[in-house]
């Protein structure tokens, strides 16, 4: 079975202190004013007294999803799903930078990165899996909130979290359905933040008028063909002499 | 008579056509190598897969695509400096379109070249076509969309190649945009060069033509027949130079 | 299952019909091509690995540095690293912010303008040296050596000061403890003998006042607490008049009256003592003052108790019944910053009692004792100064202050009142008093005072920005510092110590080198006459192996007794118990049992205004790093809706708040999140200084408004004595 | 070892008493009593031998005892003369800074 790299989160672990995002930005070299990842904040009203514990921070980022719109949304494939792997990946050096799959994320995971200006996002720190480390938001989580790894090996730390808590793995939906590859322990907390992936007018424009450019195309060889034809059946000599009668 | 042959193109004319045709056939070849989407993409995932793992990944195809493009925009302004004249009256004998004549000829050249002139006969016209100046209106009609859609292709072109080198995270739509006009308008410049092909290197009655853009010459009986009133111009003028 | 699986052998299809595709067009060797091009496109980073400790706050959490190029990319925690657990929170990764900080002191600074002026002059480190010992040379003539006053904050290298100071001739040093733990360090000191370290880790019930653990980090308690609540099942209730991030994730939590929470806990002991609830043969054996304490809090009823704090009686009934149930593994939660009230430590010392009556002492899941680390002290033979005056400036102003820590704030009065002597001249090393300690005019009155002020620093502080010679202090990533002994309660005791992970930035020194060249210029080199790793060597001289395996794993354990320490052991007090009743108070004419004051009712139309900490700031030092500045841009004042309301005040409207020694214009943030009566800022914003330019006339100084009230026991700052109007600016 | 060192303790200051000694304890001057335990007695006895001896090994109880009868100090002859008010800031020093005093010496 092919690998699926995702994150198991006990959001109610969670402090809330932003050690991820400071860790992962730093990691990334994520220009200022973006981030790669994310802890969505209860704001709940203050209560005093007992709360059982209904206070969940959330950690988040880019949740390599199975269905993932915003591969839908890309024109050159910069941006797919690795089969081996199970990563939503961006190759920078095929990325146009048009910035389609920016709203198709129904979660907001992706900008486009102020210095590179291309499409950004988590990657899971990939230079740092080369180097035998974890992911540097996972790394550096003091209550390790967040666990990475292979769900589909059961001897991961993520595979065991992901068989052992099965019946109460949750997700944070959208209202686009992208089959996230991001579980959370439980109640994630804040639920309804997802949106709706959103598909640039342009990228909308480029799928409709595929099919007519195409038809155009196809119109055109057939007309070629019709002339070649038309020259092999009838002879090119024709229409000369035609020509030539004038 | 026969034998005079009448100067059509020189040779930076002659250079650019084709110039023009192998940069073309390149960024065509390696721009279908850049669409990957299967919405979108002409020719299914596998051509991009194969081209872009033959260039070593989709980055370095995608850099191989910029550079054929910015040669093929320095190629015309180059031109542009070097032959502005001939380029002047390339696209004054592109655009001026006398609208009567040139519909008709057109109307009965489709007509002509696919059903032959039976059906012209049937409608009660006459299959001879209205006399043509320099280019012909089926020349000049792709000459238009080259010229139009070049423009558009090489400014889309430049606005992707800039994307992530200039503008900022405000010009995602303009990119967004400029992909969709550049593709759209390649298929349309694209269907017409299928024709343009056929008719000056497939279709023998172009021939003197197509031999033209090798050597710059045509017959002056070609001359007469199929470019008459360039023809007409080009004897009285050499009247008024010998006189 | 069944959909995932259908799902992914769908996808195996696509993959399997892809290779047939590319197969037929470009055979096998070009998908092979097209994998490798994708595995190359991860580039492996030639980066060196180097251990240090984090030093963006006091806990010293041990981290990796990964350098490349002579540059430190990254900071990560050492998974080793028992103390913290193996994680780095969002301050210590923003550390590389503070090292490359463009705003960092880059060469000596000698002032040219007035105080605070901004003027400099760029010299040498010979000019700057040579100046420096000439003027604590004229000061110690002119004054005394103790006419000399030293500063030193949290920091490896402050024993370097205190050294100086000493063999310079002057005891008049002062720590930062006394605007922060000297209260609660005295409370328990005073019931225990010595002041614990909490085994959160293994507790089933912690009452949480006075403290915010899940927002002020403090390693390992603030995991622990986590994983004591979610793997443990151990139950957490928290008594702030804020809902802090602890608030928030605690089982239960009252926006206790500020300055009642001393009612609250001798009501526990109430219900305690009065349903028999505790161990009786513990505290027969191990504590002395029972029926002292029995009789004292036969008044505190939780009834008594709930009129003074706002929290229910049965609450407080239930919760002195469910501590004990849960004890040993139950405590108070001894907290940190106990800089509130002025009578701070007595407060503390209804924490403390509560936790004698618990039996929790040595056990687990309560109060852990200090253990062996190994570490020795490097001794040396200070020359006697016999024209001295006998005593600190600041002493018997307060009857039991802390000898090695002083009081800042008493220091500071007899430093203005000359009173009893002069200090003309001031050291001051990584602490920046003029944006920790309350009043900030009258600490620029105190900078004024001086003849002479250095200040050595990584960064152009507010205090800096007053002095007169200014010098650009190494990073923590930039110098050999000497080992430290730590203890990270249940979790272990161990040893750090740094080497520079990077050259020097600029022209920037470490305070050893400072010190050693001022010791110099003034016949006292023969004290400063090794190098860091010598004197560790000294320091690690029981330890044999030690520094090898600090070089291996970045730290060193040394394996020792967690529990039971105490068995057949005296406790360090008078009565060689915990005593609930303290006999050196009573000799000393001190309430040997803490009696509850009300504190002072708000007036109308003010605010008691708290100080308090997130996990983004640390103190003074932290406005200006730009990785923090980005979560945190600024910051903002905390008031209720209601009372927003009443003041015709909106979210994000500017607002004065004004107190008796000074005013600041903040916005202000309308939530629920904050009790009627108080508000709350955080520290650090808003400095004089124009070289911290995020901090810079960003937010607000609680430094200037906050008033100067001390704890009457320890001398120790009381933070949350002032009373502020809040006016909304008319735009 | 705790033994050990009360008994090496004890007579380094052996020699600076008699059991008649009739001067009150306390009361001296610590900050020089650090000074001159330092000069006389730590130097002498206690760094080499035992790690180094600080007032928090001992109870204020204890600092009090082995000073009211200082006989049984046996490294009393190393040590140079002393004056009796120097003693007393030495033993102000040690029982001021006790392991149950107020201010306990900080060790590391």
């Amino acid at each position: 079975m092919a690998q699926q790299l995702a994150m198991i989160i006990d959001a109610s672990k969670c402090i809330d202190c932003k050690g991820c995002m400071i860790a992962c930005k730093v990691a990334n070299n994520v220009p200022e004013d973006q981030w790669r990842n994310w802890i969505k904040g209860e704001s709940g009203m203050s209560r005093p007294g007992k709360h059982n514990g209904t206070t969940k921070f959330q950690p988040g980022a880019c949740m390599h999803c199975d269905k993932p719109t915003c591969v839908e949304a890309c024109p050159t494939g910069a941006t797919y799903k690795d089969e081996m792997t199970g990563e939503v990946v961006i190759d920078e050096s095929l990325c146009i930078g048009c910035g389609n799959c920016i709203p198709a994320c129904p979660y907001g995971a992706r900008f486009r990165n102020a210095t590179k200006r291309k499409a950004d996002k988590c990657n899971y720190c990939p230079e740092r899996r080369a180097q035998g480390l974890l992911p540097a938001c996972v790394d550096t989580c003091p209550t390790k909130a967040r666990v990475f790894g292979d769900i589909n090996d059961p001897d991961s730390e993520a595979g065991r979290l992901f068989l052992k808590n099965k019946e109460q793995l949750t997700r944070v939906a959208a209202r686009t359905e992208t089959k996230p590859n991001m579980f959370y322990i439980g109640d994630p907390g804040p639920r309804d933040w997802g949106g709706e992936a959103v598909t640039p007018a342009s990228m909308i424009a480029m799928k409709e008028a595929a099919p007519f450019i195409k038809g155009i195309v196809g119109l055109s060889g057939l007309g070629v063909l019709a002339m070649l034809g038309r020259q092999l059946i009838a002879g090119s000599d024709t229409d000369h002499k035609e020509n030539d009668d004038v | 008579m026969s034998d005079t042959m009448y100067k059509r193109h020189d040779g930076s004319d002659i250079f650019m056509h084709w110039f023009n045709a192998v940069c073309w056939l390149l960024l065509l070849l390696t721009g279908i190598g850049l669409i990957q989407n299967p919405v979108i993409d002409p020719l299914g995932s596998g051509y991009p897969a194969v081209l872009r793992s033959l260039v070593g990944g989709g980055g370095n195809l995608l850099l191989l695509h910029e550079a054929l493009g910015i040669l093929w925009i320095i190629g015309f302004l180059v031109y542009l400096i070097i032959n502005f004249k001939g380029a002047r009256f390339f696209l004054a004998e592109v655009f001026a379109i006398s609208p009567a004549r040139d519909m008709l000829w057109m109307v009965k050249k489709m007509v002509l070249m696919t059903l032959g002139p039976k059906p012209l006969k049937m409608l009660g016209m006459d299959p001879v076509l209205p006399d043509q100046g320099y280019y012909n209106m089926g020349q000049k009609a792709f000459a238009q969309a080259s010229v139009v859609g070049g423009v558009v292709i090489a400014v889309t072109g430049v606005v992707m190649f800039l994307s992530d080198r200039t503008f900022g995270a405000a010009a995602t739509g303009m990119i967004g945009w400029a992909v969709t006009l550049h593709f759209i308008t390649v298929g349309l410049v694209f269907a017409g060069l299928l024709v343009h092909i056929y008719m000056a290197a497939i279709s023998p009655e172009e021939r003197p033509g197509f031999k033209s853009m090798f050597t710059g010459v045509v017959p002056g009986e070609y001359a007469k027949h199929h470019h008459r009133l360039w023809f007409d111009k080009v004897q009285s003028d050499d009247q008024q130079v010998s006189e | 299952m069944s959909e995932s699986s259908q799902k992914i052998s769908r996808r195996d299809f696509f993959k399997a019909s892809g290779l047939i595709a590319a197969g037929a067009v470009g055979g096998g060797a070009v998908l092979g091509g097209l994998r490798k091009a994708r595995a190359a496109a991860v580039p492996v980073k030639p980066w060196d690995s180097k251990f240090s400790a984090c030093d963006m706050c006091f806990n010293k959490c041990g981290l990796i540095a990964r350098v490349e190029d002579g540059v430190v990319t990254k900071l990560d925690p050492n998974s080793k690293f028992l103390k913290s657990r193996g994680m780095l929170c969002a301050r210590g990764n923003a550390g590389i912010d503070q090292v490359y900080d463009p705003d960092r002191l880059k060469y000596p600074l000698l002032r040219v303008g007035e105080r605070g002026e901004g003027k400099w002059k760029r010299i040498s480190w010979d000019e700057a040296l040579d100046l420096a010992a000439q003027k604590m040379e004229a000061v110690r003539k002119d004054y005394l050596p103790c006419g000399h006053l030293f500063s030193a904050g949290t920091d490896l290298h402050s024993q370097f000061v205190g050294r100086f100071a000493e063999v310079y001739g002057s005891f008049n040093v002062t720590s930062h403890e006394s605007l922060c733990l000297v209260s609660n360090n005295r409370a328990f000191l005073d019931t225990f003998g010595e002041v614990p370290f909490a085994d959160v880790l293994n507790s089933k019930y912690i009452v949480m006042a006075g403290a915010n653990r899940f927002e002020a980090l403090v390693t390992p308690d603030s995991i622990d607490l986590m994983t004591a609540m979610r793997e443990n099942g151990c139950k957490l209730v928290t008594l702030d008049p804020r809902y802090t991030k602890t608030a928030a994730l605690s089982d239960e939590w009252y926006p206790v009256k500020p300055g009642t929470d001393m009612a609250f806990m001798l009501a526990l002991a109430h219900v305690i003592i009065g349903e028999k609830l505790y161990d009786p043969q513990w505290v027969e054996e191990k504590t002395y003052g029972l029926e002292q304490l029995a009789e004292h809090v036969k008044q505190y009823t939780p009834g008594f108790a709930a009129d003074q704090c706002g929290i229910p009686a049965e609450a407080i009934a239930r919760i002195a019944r469910e501590l004990a149930e849960a004890a040993p593994a139950a405590m108070i939660y001894p907290g940190r910053r106990s800089s509130d009230y002025e009578d701070s430590t007595q407060i503390r010392r209804s924490f403390a009692i509560v936790n004698g009556l618990l039996g929790n002492w040595d056990r687990p899941g309560g109060l852990l004792a200090a253990r062996v680390v190994g570490l020795k002290g490097v001794p040396y033979e200070a020359p006697w100064y016999d024209e001295n005056h006998e005593d600190r400036i600041d002493a018997d102003k307060v009857p039991m202050m802390f000898e090695h820590e002083g009081s800042f704030l008493l220091t500071r009065d007899a430093v203005l009142a000359e009173d009893p002597y002069a200090i003309r001249g001031w050291f001051i090393y990584k602490t920046n008093p003029m944006a920790t300690v309350p009043n900030r005019k009258k600490t620029i009155e105190m900078m004024n005072k001086m003849d002479f002020v250095t200040v050595v620093d990584i960064a152009m502080s507010d205090t800096a920005w007053y002095a007169d010679l200014v010098l650009p202090s190494q990073s923590y990533l930039e110098r050999y510092d000497p080992c430290s002994g730590l203890q990270g309660s249940s979790a272990c005791a161990c040893v750090v110590k740094r080497d520079p992970v990077i050259e020097p930035l600029y022209e920037s020194r470490s305070l050893f080198d400072v010190m050693k060249g001022i010791a110099n210029r003034m016949e006292l080199g023969e004290y400063f006459d090794f190098t860091i790793p010598e004197y560790r060597e000294k320091q690690l001289r029981e330890l044999p192996g030690a520094e090898k395996i600090l070089d291996r794993d970045g730290v060193y354990y040394n394996p020792s007794k967690v529990y039971g320490i105490y068995d057949g052991r005296i406790y360090k007090t008078l009565s060689k118990k915990i005593e609930l009743y303290n006999q050196r108070y009573e000799q000393m004419g001190i309430d040997p049992l803490p009696v509850y004051t009300v504190p002072t009712k708000v007036p109308a139309n003010r605010f008691r205004l708290v100080v308090g900490r997130n996990a983004l700031v640390t103190q003074g030092s932290t406005a200006n790093n730009a990785l923090l500045h980005q979560l945190l841009p600024t910051n903002t004042l905390w008031i209720n809706p209601n009372a927003a309301k009443k003041f015709n005040i909106t979210d994000g409207d500017l607002v004065e708040v004004s107190s008796s020694v000074g005013r600041q214009e903040i916005k202000a943030e309308v939530t629920d999140r904050i009790r009627e009566d108080t508000v709350y800022m955080l520290s650090g914003f808003n400095t004089l200084s124009t070289r911290q330019h995020l901090a810079h006339g960003n937010g607000a100084s609680i430094a200037e408004i906050l008033e100067g009230g001390y704890d009457t026991v320890t001398g120790n700052a009381a933070l949350h004595t002032t009373f502020v109007t809040v006016t909304r600016k008319v735009a | 070892m705790n033994r050990k060192l009360i008994t090496i303790a004890a007579a380094c200051l052996i020699t600076f008493f008699t059991v008649s000694m009739a001067f009150a304890l306390g009361g001296g001057n610590g900050r020089k009593g650090k000074f001159l335990y330092r000069k006389n007695c730590y130097k002498t006895c206690h760094e080499e031998k035992v790690g180094g001896l600080s007032p928090a090994n001992k109870t204020q109880a204890e600092w009090t005892a082995i000073f009211s009868d200082t006989s049984k100090i046996p490294c009393h002859d190393k040590w140079p003369a002393v004056p009796e008010k120097d003693l007393n800031d030495i033993f102000t020093y040690l029982h001021d800074y006790a392991k149950d005093s107020p201010s306990p010496a900080k060790c590391s």
